[in-house]
């Protein structure tokens, strides 16, 4: 099995879990993040005074897919949350060990 | 003799004085206490209005989101300023000076005159400047209704042009028809404290911006799909509409326009009571309707139905006995409670509701004062209602359409989508709230 | 004769203007004027009350958790509403129609009679619909009381139908016995504004509820250990005490129930200090109690303390000297602290501190009066306290166990775990705060 | 003859009765009206007065950071308790009894004294209590000032003390020269309702307390760059400053200190026109400049336009023109947008802009009297705003330091990090928001 | 050592907590986020239109253990969190490489 | 490649960033979490009521890096975050298969 972290856009969210559902995939876990990369933050002024803000809102994705699914579901989060604009964000891809169902105790690929 | 807001103010006042030379157990109040008190009644109710100011701005805060509360916020403490600038500049003389039965009064800055009163004769009635007080505050609630319906994507700027000639012309030309002794005052339109002079003119031109303007994106997707965009701060709003209903008292029974006689002050008494039990149906009935629709209560349905309320009794508070006025509320309750979602179908995107809330009761509210007040007719109060709202609507779409087609009125998709307090303020309402950028 | 809160103020008009007619020196103020003056503080006093309403609601936000915001909000605008209704169906007369030294009123609708003075007779001394307003303030603010205590677990209809019969019975019943004229104004109670009346009548509905009702699920777990559950925005809660505070002038003040003289607008004067300055003595008395006790000073036990203060000084705000007004209220404030944590020991979950506020204080305030008031007896009023706490905490419990026998007062555990925001309202205080589901 | 704050009054009111015996015109208000007028008008101004504390609480918690929260709200609460007391305990004397031309009153409690009025005799023009309400509440704006400038790091019970003897002694000192009929009130300085007196003072203290404690941690930073700090809650702000815009209409209207003859009343009438119109200018003046400067609009610098409007209009709302008005207001909007990022500069970390609010712009209304009042002449009003800024700014000062060298006035740099809210009070302002510890 | 990565229902949040203590960890991240799987979202109506909240709350915690202790964390975890109700959530074990103390630069199972 | 996760207080953030960057990291994703270890919560006071706030606010760094920097960025964050006072952090190494970048498909050390 795959743990595969994803790091998109706020406002592309439904459209990735769309992409995901269409894939096969039953269950995402989501966080709201910061980011911080080549894309720059804007600057604002609070009375008077410009500053930076460096870290930018992003959702981060902990999606847990077996093998065979892997490659699918991270071409389709690609396709789905790529705006071609600086920040798009990244696909990470960890091999995960085990999972577990916490409401049956179904194990591994039983358990997503 | 036309039965204009400001003349009927002075012959109330005479007439208090007047008739205690015939009857002196009426005579007793003095010409210069009375002076005094209607002046004071100006002063006292107008600063209740004039808080509505704040209610709006909390009503229409709690009701955006996170990412456009600055940016109401902004609106609503700068239309409140340029409201009264404009009355200043052209409204007030707009509204009151020398209409005549006409349909306009005349241009010029307004400017207090109170060498009578100083001299010793109070049959002016007030002071000038708390009268002037008490008619500015309400052209400022007309402007802030139009704020909450447009909110989250109106651009700042154009809101206030648009703000600055509904306050310093369209408002008080329309007012003029009655208040100021007009057309519609020589026909017998009744509407005490302006269901439809303050309220549906507010409402009308939300409405024709809310058109033209278009929908928030992503308010109205294929398929007939509606999607709801929740309020951020709910107590925010619960306490803007507590504030609204206070300032009330002050719109209705200040609107009795004089304090210096025992029946002006049973008659404020009267409205008093009316204004509170109108705003307490409507919340009962929209909170009643909303559990019997959905299963659940909406307090923003709820907090609309109080306004609705409020709205409703606001063109003839003095005469209903108190179960009619509550009646009279809780249809405007039920009113709002039907009418959000059908502006919702035709597409039409009102943020706080300001439109169901201040156009549909506005009207149904002038349209309920034969009810109770045998010096209206229904016929009549039709007329009024069309004619300004007819004024009002093309006068608005005007006006928007031209803003549309030379400054824009609507900001960017990307403005829109970061919202309207980073694109046009630079800064975040909540900074260390939710997606706040002060957080990491 | 029964000295009650109505015959009082026509004695106090009457009085002025017919002492006049003796003392030129006193019938400076036509009787009209008075008249005037009479109303109209009773609509302005009444408009200062009316706002508690915000100030009760405000305060309650700030002090439940998130996921019950909306709810407290929604409950405390419906029973504004609702409070007055009854008040006009069944309340008023039941609390001022011929009591006559007896236990209760009669039972009709009230309605505005002004006749007389419209006809030139001002000796009934004030608008009928301006007395009617301002008495019926109070009953909200009864009313108010009873759903901060009880947040954040009971049901929203069964508890509207209790505010119902609070504010149109067991409420009007109580205040008959001494400000209708009933035995305990003729035996010689003193409680000027109502600190028994109203905020011990509040209070003991609170506790009966509290303890019928029970905790919030986790509040108190085994072994006797306490759970915080902390209030979730404490600005508001702020906010809402400065209105309390600021609506209390109005209370207290208009509780003169006269404005007509010199002699009532000093005794009005005095008693906007002695108010002023007890609350100032809570504030000041909670904040170093706590921080004696804790090392730290909680601000929501000075927000408490504040009014704690206010509750105190309410039964007798006309006698005391000025550092009096600061010790009863300094009292009270302690009082509180100390209150706070015994109900938490004894497991009754009030989840606003509003029991140690309105009863505690309000019992102690009542009790306060003869240290100024030579009119008040130390028994007389222990027994007006012991008479009426009786009376309410039975009516009380027993309406609680009826509407928990039959359509039951407790949510759901599921309700009360997911909140009653989602549960019973369907939607979310700060959708985009915290877990808010708007965030993601 | 002292044309003192008080003397005035009595002055005013026996003035208006005394023409009247010449004047019949002028003559109808009984002297017992017109006490009860006078009063009524310190009763309703002063509450309006009152509520700034909610205002400057509001506004204050929304410029801070959540850390600090709910340690300003509860310095706001306290202080203005403690500024009542002591104002009781030693402020009303040594500004008001006996100055006499010179530079302090005499020490001792305020008492009432009503016994004239009682029997009869109205020439002292109002209820005693009425006036030391109204004076009162003017000593709790000056402490508010303070607690906005030195937010976030300074600690409570120093903060409190120093309150104490802000409105016990320094302020009432300062006041007498002026308004206690001291030496500046010979000399003709004028100073209406206190841009100087009340203002600037605040302003000085806060001044030389944010020089005294120092800039927040982290707030300026090697390189002279500047570090933002964002206030948390923008829409507290917004409801603040719409509360202290309320609020003024009390501050500025009641200053006139009498209601009981037309005149009176046509004068207040016109200052609430006037305190108006500051604001709306001041409001759209710093917008306008953040616009041109910035390229957008900042909503905490329009906020600080409308309260900086309202500051400079202080000095003289009762002589000018409504444009000159405006235009008063616009500038002192304007001063506002350059002072703050100026202070910034001087690394004078001032949280809510109070000393650019206040004390800028309390110099510039000042200063600005003898455009439209022919009895204020620019050196007079200079020697005004130099004698009473020495005096504060000196004595203020000492006090800083003394505090500074005895208990500290500092939290410690980790209390600083937590946050106050934590550190001093055990809490958290907004526990479920954020980085709250009742999420998780 | 294990990563382990539990995504359980935010009211559970201290039981399990008291189930990590009582079978050794010393240690844990938690994080507030949302869950979409087989679990349906609540409808809500907010101003008379109905929608659906497809995301529920959640916490997720990081537990890094030694090998030895990871079964038995499952378990723990596993144990305290289930309520047998649809949405108890997952747990995933991922391989820990290196783990540093950052107070004390201490490593791997020392660090924990 | 690997996945570092840091969890560390949150005023060290700005430092650790600083420090990352000058190791030559180009991004990382930002979570604010909550802590539970061997630094003791304070205890709090709400009404008379004493009770004990058990996790503390920590940020958690998310950063992919190549190989041959995960050494360096490991020490990096380690010097940075450092307070030498209990409850200073964690950090925590994965192996990290893939990694895309959202906006042009790159993959692995291209996507970093
Ligand atoms: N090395 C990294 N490790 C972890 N997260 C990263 C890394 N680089 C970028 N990110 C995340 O991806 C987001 C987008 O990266 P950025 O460099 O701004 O744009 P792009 O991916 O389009 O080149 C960042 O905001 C951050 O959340
Ligand atoms: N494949 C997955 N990857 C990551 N998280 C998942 C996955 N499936 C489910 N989850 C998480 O587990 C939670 C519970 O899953 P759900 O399918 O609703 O119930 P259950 O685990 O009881 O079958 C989800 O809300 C989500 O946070
Ligand atoms: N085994 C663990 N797994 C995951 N996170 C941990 C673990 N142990 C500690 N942490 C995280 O590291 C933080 C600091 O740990 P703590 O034991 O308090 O101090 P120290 O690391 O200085 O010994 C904790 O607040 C928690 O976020």
């Amino acid at each position: 099995m795959k743990l595969i972290l994803a790091i998109v856009k706020p406002f592309k969210l439904d459209e990735v879990r769309d992409a995901l559902i269409a894939v096969g995939v039953h269950g995402v876990t989501v966080s709201e993040v910061k980011g911080f990369g080549r894309q720059r933050g804007q600057t604002e002024i609070y009375r008077g005074t410009e500053y930076r803000v460096h870290f930018l809102p992003k959702v981060m994705l902990h999606i847990a897919v077996p093998d065979s699914l892997a490659d699918r579901v991270v071409e389709a989060i690609q396709a789905a949350a790529a705006t071609g604009r600086i920040g798009d964000g990244k696909i990470f891809v960890l091999d995960l060990m085990h999972a577990v169902r916490v409401r049956t105790g179904e194990i591994d690929e039983a358990a997503l | 003799m036309a039965f204009t807001r400001k003349l009927w103010i002075a012959a109330a006042a005479i007439g208090a004085v007047g008739l205690g030379t015939t009857a002196p157990a009426q005579a007793q109040v003095a010409e210069e206490t009375a002076f005094i008190l209607n002046s004071f009644s100006f002063l006292v109710h107008g600063f209740l209005v004039m808080f509505m100011a704040a209610g709006f701005a909390m009503l229409e805060s709690g009701l955006v989101r996170t990412k456009n509360t600055a940016a109401i916020c902004l609106k609503n403490i700068a239309l409140y300023g340029i409201a009264g600038i404009l009355f200043y500049l052209t409204g007030y003389n707009l509204l009151y000076a020398g209409v005549d039965g006409g349909v306009i009064g005349s241009l010029g800055f307004w400017s207090a005159d109170d060498a009578a009163a100083l001299a010793g004769d109070f049959s002016g009635g007030y002071a000038a400047a708390s009268d002037w007080f008490f008619q500015m505050v309400f052209v400022a609630t007309t402007a802030s209704i139009v704020s909450g319906a447009l909110a989250e994507r109106i651009r700042l700027w154009p809101f206030l042009l648009f703000t600055a000639l509904l306050s310093g012309f369209i408002y008080p030309i329309a007012g003029s028809w009655q208040w100021g002794g007009g057309w519609l005052a020589e026909l017998g339109f009744v509407d005490f404290a302006g269901s439809t002079i303050v309220h549906s003119v507010g409402g009308w031109a939300a409405l024709t911006g809310a058109i033209l303007l278009g929908a928030r994106k992503g308010k109205y997707t294929a398929g007939g799909h509606i999607n709801p965009m929740p309020g951020a701060n709910l107590p925010l709003a619960t306490l803007g509409t507590f504030i609204l209903w206070l300032g009330w008292f002050g719109f209705n029974g200040g609107s009795q326009l004089a304090l210096g006689s025992a029946a002006d002050v049973i008659a404020i008494a009267t409205i008093y009571v009316n204004t509170n039990m109108a705003a307490a149906g409507g919340v009962v009935a929209a909170m009643a309707l909303t559990q019997i629709l959905h299963g659940k209560v909406d307090l923003t349905m709820a907090l609309n139905g109080a306004i609705a309320g409020l709205v409703s009794i606001t063109a003839g508070p003095d005469t209903p006995s108190l179960p009619l006025a509550i009646a009279i509320g809780a249809v405007g309750g039920a009113l709002v409670v039907l009418a959000v979602p059908m502006f919702d179908r035709l597409r039409i995107d009102d943020v706080v509701g300001a439109i169901s809330v201040h156009l549909v009761c506005g009207i149904w509210g002038t349209l309920a004062v034969p009810l109770s007040n045998p010096d209206a007719g229904f016929l009549t109060q039709l007329t009024g209602v069309v004619a300004i709202g007819a004024f009002v609507a093309a006068a608005t779409a005007i006006v928007w359409a031209v803003l549309k087609a030379t400054i824009g009125i609507r900001c960017s998709e990307e403005a829109e989508m970061i919202g309207l307090d980073q694109a046009e303020l630079g800064l975040e309402a909540y900074p260390e709230f939710g997606r706040g950028s002060q957080m990491i």
